[in-house]
């Protein structure tokens, strides 16, 4: 069985990954100043989507795993969304 | 061929008529299929077997049909449903009202009655609401089901066709008494029910404010007023008599006063009168203001 | 292809490891073993939820009162459901004939975690213990039935946070074994077995772990609200103080419904196993019916909404989740399909094992095809709620889950025990428990039409024939369902001893000795062929 | 000889470890969803009160949490890259960190729940259910929500401690450091649920 598979990630790329995801961090604090109204919560989990995909991409290492765990990691949050999605077609209708 | 109690009626039993018949055809086919094969093929008969080769072309057959027949039956049933969503303007409104374990309907003119009684072949609009729980409003032979959510307005509406009784029941688990939560449905001619609402009593308005209290809570619909035994105990001639209960196992008496009262309001289950079940009552801890505590027991005191 | 090894066989009956007799079963890491714990446990269960079935059956034989109280009623099938839904059904299947079979057909050694494995049997111990003790506490069994339905659970004064919180705790048993299931299919199989070459029972568990996996959590969160509710009034399904009841049965469905097909997509995956074998037949549409498998869980996780036809929904989301329903039917009909091919110039043995999966083809496609009733808009506003959906879901559920489930354990009890049951009691006993079953819930399918709403106590005296008929059928079942358990008790102990291919199965199982040896292969087996290969 | 014991200890696979821990990251992720999912709900129903809510809570202390979060996340990645370099004294440091960074984090939550106690605004508290209907179901999706997080967080501080002592007494090594890595996988999804949680309870106006 193939052990001790997983990559190393250098010490420096990691910082980076933080320095972004300190930076987004300060941006979405500075948007909620501006009133975007109803774009507010668009561009908030946009910015949440993008610190998370930073997460799962560096700091879990999933750039370097197999093709098959970053499909299913996808398909969760695609279920996901079509479940919130699903579940709004009964309460954005009534 | 189908009955005319409602407009419905007519919708839904042809759903159930093609979608039914297309269960009994399948069923039917595959236990042929099957007792075919196993009497054809059997070890007996055949020692042995014939390995076939998968045929794309089959197979896909039985993808496509079904699909397609399935499509056609959610239309059917789409086609048959769709009007029960669509009530008409000009539809009378009467409010049908369920709690724990009863049902009410109220009129516009704000006229009262425990039977729904209604004028034949006009349309009529119930808007279902509950005063506590989940009650479902499910007539029968109307094919009429809609859920009365406590805190949502549904609705449902129909046209009722045919004179007569019949029978409203709850079809959403509510409780204890939820099998017993019926009402009768009276559909008579029109100059009938004209007769009948103006002879109808008026809503609770001019009652006592002790006794709306009760009333909007739901307390009535388990303990009366009039002495007789219901769920819960008697509210007449409570006040200041002596209680027999039962405090976690053990037996004793109490004077019914104003703390034994707000106890069972707030705590029901902790003091058992005798003979009554406990874990029936729900706590009203924090849906009752103290105020209104105190404007019940006023009210009680009144009750000899 | 292992009998020949000198390595000296013993069975995983008889060898013990570092802990000896009642020890070696509650700390063993065999997945063999754990399966049979499982299966003593969910027998006594079964039997449990089954005597509180019959007790509301001679409840209703009349109208009125005639051996309980109404609240006793209510206590008695909220039970009856936890019981049988969280504790005998959804595990079921997958976690006796998954935990033994599942690793030996796809030639592992064990499951990918064994300690898991057994962490989650006594999580699962745990649950049961928790549910059954609501019983006997002070404030009474819980009365919601099993579905909780808020606000009336978050209101009644029985005991329901105990009851939430075992169906949590038996929530987590559920996950873990799930994940283990899924791991071990990606990294334990043999050898030279690909995805495609695993026997169709272990696509069906894989299909089965995700949507364990992947819906439980959802009820885990929605049951702990629940309890947040009973005791900090959070207020989220309370109407009074601004929530929605409604969001409940989302929530609640959210998993219950793909739960359903947790119940039954092991079940649809035994089938697989004993047409095969019992037609001397490779299978028809193998990845067809694969495919199908993983199609019913995808799409059952977007169709919860049937369930709330009458809650008042938005018109757009009935039409959406009534024709995702009618949609979900397609993949279970291929399959139905694909059995029937398998028989054709098959040749056929009549032995107990195909009888159930014959009799699980019939019940299946009622309660398939009433299913289709209850999903189609127009007709549901008649039969949802009523005794129609108790038939229904028991024809499915009883009917397919169970039958299956007899089914396995006719086919497997052999290389489990090593010993053969009498075939002729067997075949009895089918025969009462096909006809008794179908005494039992038929009539409720009318009863149900004319209009008699489910959960309920009491009924008028012109529906007391069905209900007659009905409680004679619950009292055949339970008679045949006892020669049953008999005949394969004595059966286990005393049979004949069985050889290593009773059926001439071609899957893995049938290669090594009835019953295995403690790690299953005592040679690591290579797969180059077919699970099906026929000759 | 024992059976049960080498049974299992002739198999290693790290693989399937990991696998199955990512598994179970996606058990978490849909019971939080389960719970994003009332929220958004709610937030549609009640826009108004939610943005009132939101007010309420300081951002400073949420935005001190955010980096806190975000960095432990960094120091337990990076003691990671430093038990495949075999660099246990480093490795057992950046453990450390990351355990004070929780330890920070939850400092600051229970100053922050405990101002909110102090207005009595807790689940079950006799003036919540005079509350506007929104502002209530805020709070009570804000003390849940966290409430949740901070027992995962928990939970996480567990788990790197374990994985701590096994560092420190060999168990964890350069050839063998799946533990580690799950556990870090772990702390990583606590800091995912974070950064939704954040905008969504603080910030959104």
């Amino acid at each position: 069985m193939a052990n001790n598979t997983t990559h190393t990630t250098e010490y420096k790329v990691l910082a980076r990954v933080l320095l972004v995801l300190m930076f987004f961090t300060f941006l979405t604090i500075s948007v909620t100043t501006y009133h975007l109204a109803a774009f507010s919560v668009t561009v908030a989990l946009l910015i949440a989507s993008v610190k998370g995909f930073f997460v799962l991409t560096y700091f879990m290492h999933l750039k370097y795993e197999s093709t098959l765990l970053r499909i299913l990691v996808a398909m969760i949050f695609v279920l996901y969304a079509v479940i919130i999605l699903i579940t709004f077609i009964d309460y954005a209708f009534r | 061929m189908f009955s005319n109690a409602s407009n419905f009626v007519h919708g839904s039993d042809m759903s159930t008529f093609i979608i039914g018949g297309f269960a009994v055809f399948i069923l039917v086919s595959f236990t042929i299929i099957m007792i075919l094969f196993v009497v054809k093929f059997n070890r007996k008969r055949n020692p042995k077997a014939t390995q076939v080769k998968d045929n794309v072309m089959l197979e896909a057959t039985w993808i496509t049909l079904p699909t397609l027949l399935v499509i056609f039956m959610f239309y059917i049933g789409w086609e048959g449903f769709l009007p029960m969503r669509q009530d008409p303007k000009d539809a009378m409104h009467v409010k049908a009202i369920g709690r724990m374990w009863k049902w009410s309907f109220e009129y516009p003119g704000n006229k009262t009655s425990d039977t729904l009684v209604l004028p034949i072949d006009k349309s009529v609009r119930v808007d279902l609401l509950s005063k506590d729980v989940i009650h479902g409003f499910f007539v029968p032979a109307f094919r009429i089901k809609e859920d009365c959510v406590p805190g949502k307005n549904n609705y449902c509406w129909f046209i009722p066709g045919e004179l007569g009784d019949f029978d409203l029941i709850c079809s959403a688990y509510c409780g204890v008494s939820h099998s017993y939560m019926t009402a009768v449905i009276r559909i008579v001619p029109q100059d009938e029910f004209d007769k009948w609402l103006t002879a109808q009593k008026f809503k609770t308005a001019g009652k006592n404010l002790g006794y709306q209290v009760l009333d909007k809570n739901g307390c009535v619909a388990c303990h009366s007023l009039d002495g007789s035994k219901s769920v819960g105990p008697t509210f007449l001639g409570l006040y200041g008599s002596n209680v027999e209960i039962t405090t976690n196992g053990t037996d004793h008496k109490v004077i019914a006063d104003n703390s034994y009262i707000t106890t069972s309001i707030l705590e029901p289950n902790k003091d058992i009168v005798k003979g009554f079940s406990p874990n029936i009552m729900q706590s009203y801890k924090g849906m009752i203001t103290d105020k209104d505590i105190q404007t019940v027991v006023e009210y009680l005191k009144t009750l000899k | 292809m292992t009998e020949t090894k000198k390595i000296e066989y013993v069975s995983y009956l008889d060898r013990q490891g570092e802990y000896k007799g009642i020890f070696s079963w509650i700390f063993t890491l065999d997945h063999k073993r754990i399966g049979l714990m499982y299966l003593y446990a969910i027998m006594v269960l079964f039997f449990v939820g089954a005597i509180m079935g019959l007790l509301m059956r001679v409840e209703l034989i009349a109208p009125g009162e005639t051996i309980m109280k109404a609240q006793t009623y209510n206590g008695l099938f909220t039970v009856h459901g936890i019981i049988m839904i969280f504790m005998v059904v959804i595990p079921g299947l997958s976690v006796i004939f998954g935990n033994f079979f599942l690793p030996i057909l796809i030639g592992a050694k064990d499951v990918a975690f064994p300690k898991l494995n057994r962490l989650s049997f006594w999580i699962y111990i745990t649950g049961c213990i928790l549910a059954i003790s609501t019983q006997f506490l002070k404030k009474g069994p819980p009365d919601t039935g099993w579905s909780f339905y808020a606000p009336y659970s978050t209101t009644t004064g029985t005991n329901v946070i105990m009851a939430t919180f075992a169906a949590f705790v038996l929530g987590f048993s559920s996950i873990l074994t799930g994940l283990n299931f899924i791991v071990t299919i990606h990294q334990m199989r043999a050898p030279g077995m690909k995805f495609f070459n695993m026997p169709l029972f272990s696509w069906a568990i894989y299909a089965t772990a995700w949507t364990q996996l992947l819906a439980t959590p959802i009820i885990g969160i929605t049951l702990l609200m629940l309890i947040a509710e009973r005791l900090f009034g959070i207020g989220f399904f309370n109407p009074a103080l601004g929530g929605d009841p409604v969001l409940f049965q989302h929530l609640f469905w959210i998993y219950s419904h793909p739960a359903v097909y947790i119940m039954i997509l092991p079940a649809l995956g035994v089938i697989s196993e004993i047409i095969p074998t019992f037609c001397q037949k490779k299978i028809y549409g193998y990845k067809a019916i694969a495919f199908s498998s993983i199609a019913i869980a995808g799409v059952g996780f977007l169709v919860w909404g049937h369930h709330m036809f009458t809650s008042g929904m938005s018109d757009q989301a009935r039409w959406f989740f009534s024709l995702l329903t009618f949609l979900v039917a397609v993949p279970s009909a291929i399959k139905v399909f694909n059995w029937l091919a398998t028989m054709y110039k098959g040749s056929i043995d009549l032995k107990p094992p195909f009888l159930y999966a014959l009799a699980f083809i019939f019940l299946f496609t009622i309660g398939g095809t009433t299913g289709l009733l209850l999903g189609s808009v127009a007709t549901n506003v008649q039969v949802h709620d009523t005794a129609f959906v108790v038939a229904h879901f028991h024809y499915i559920i009883f009917g397919g889950m169970g039958f299956a489930f007899f089914g396995a354990i006719h086919y497997w009890l052999p290389k489990m025990y090593g010993r053969m049951y009498n075939m002729k009691r067997a075949t009895i006993a089918w025969g009462i428990n096909f006809v008794g079953f179908n005494l039992l819930y038929f009539p409720q399918f009318i009863l149900g039409f004319e209009g008699v709403p489910r959960r309920y106590y009491d009924y008028l005296p012109q529906f007391q024939t069905g209900q007659v008929i009905s409680t004679i059928g619950g009292f055949i079942l339970i008679a045949g369902l006892i020669l049953m358990v008999i005949n394969l008790v004595q059966g286990a102990r005393h049979g004949e001893i069985a050889p290593a291919n009773p059926w001439q199965g071609s899957t893995l199982e049938w290669q090594i000795p009835s019953p295995p040896s403690l790690e299953n292969f005592d040679e690591a087996p290579v797969i180059k062929k077919n699970p099906y290969d026929y000759k | 000889m024992s059976e049960n014991v080498k049974h299992i200890e002739v198999h290693r696979d790290d693989e399937a470890a990991k696998l199955g821990m990512w598994l179970f990251i996606f058990t978490e992720l849909l019971l939080f969803g389960g719970l994003f999912l009332v929220y958004s709900v709610f937030r549609a129903k009640y826009p108004a009160n939610f943005h009132e809510g939101s007010l309420e809570l300081s951002v400073t202390i949420g935005a001190i949490n955010t980096i806190a979060l975000l960095f432990s996340s960094m120091t337990i990645a990076m003691a990671l890259t430093a038990m495949q370099k075999n660099n246990k004294k480093l490795a057992m440091q950046l453990i450390a960190i990351t355990l004070l960074m929780a330890t920070v984090f939850l400092f600051n939550k229970y100053i922050e729940w405990s101002a909110k106690f102090e207005h009595g605004l807790y689940p079950g508290s006799p003036l919540m259910p005079h509350l506007d209907r929104g502002h209530l179901l805020y709070f009570s999706l804000y003390f849940f929500m966290t409430g949740l997080h901070a027992l995962h967080i928990i939970v996480g501080m567990v788990l790197l401690s374990v994985c701590f002592f096994r560092v420190r007494n060999g168990g964890i090594h350069s050839k063998k450091y799946v533990q580690l890595e799950n556990g870090a996988l772990y702390w990583h999804l606590v800091d995912l649920i974070w950064i939704f949680l954040f905008p969504l309870l603080y910030l959104i106006t």
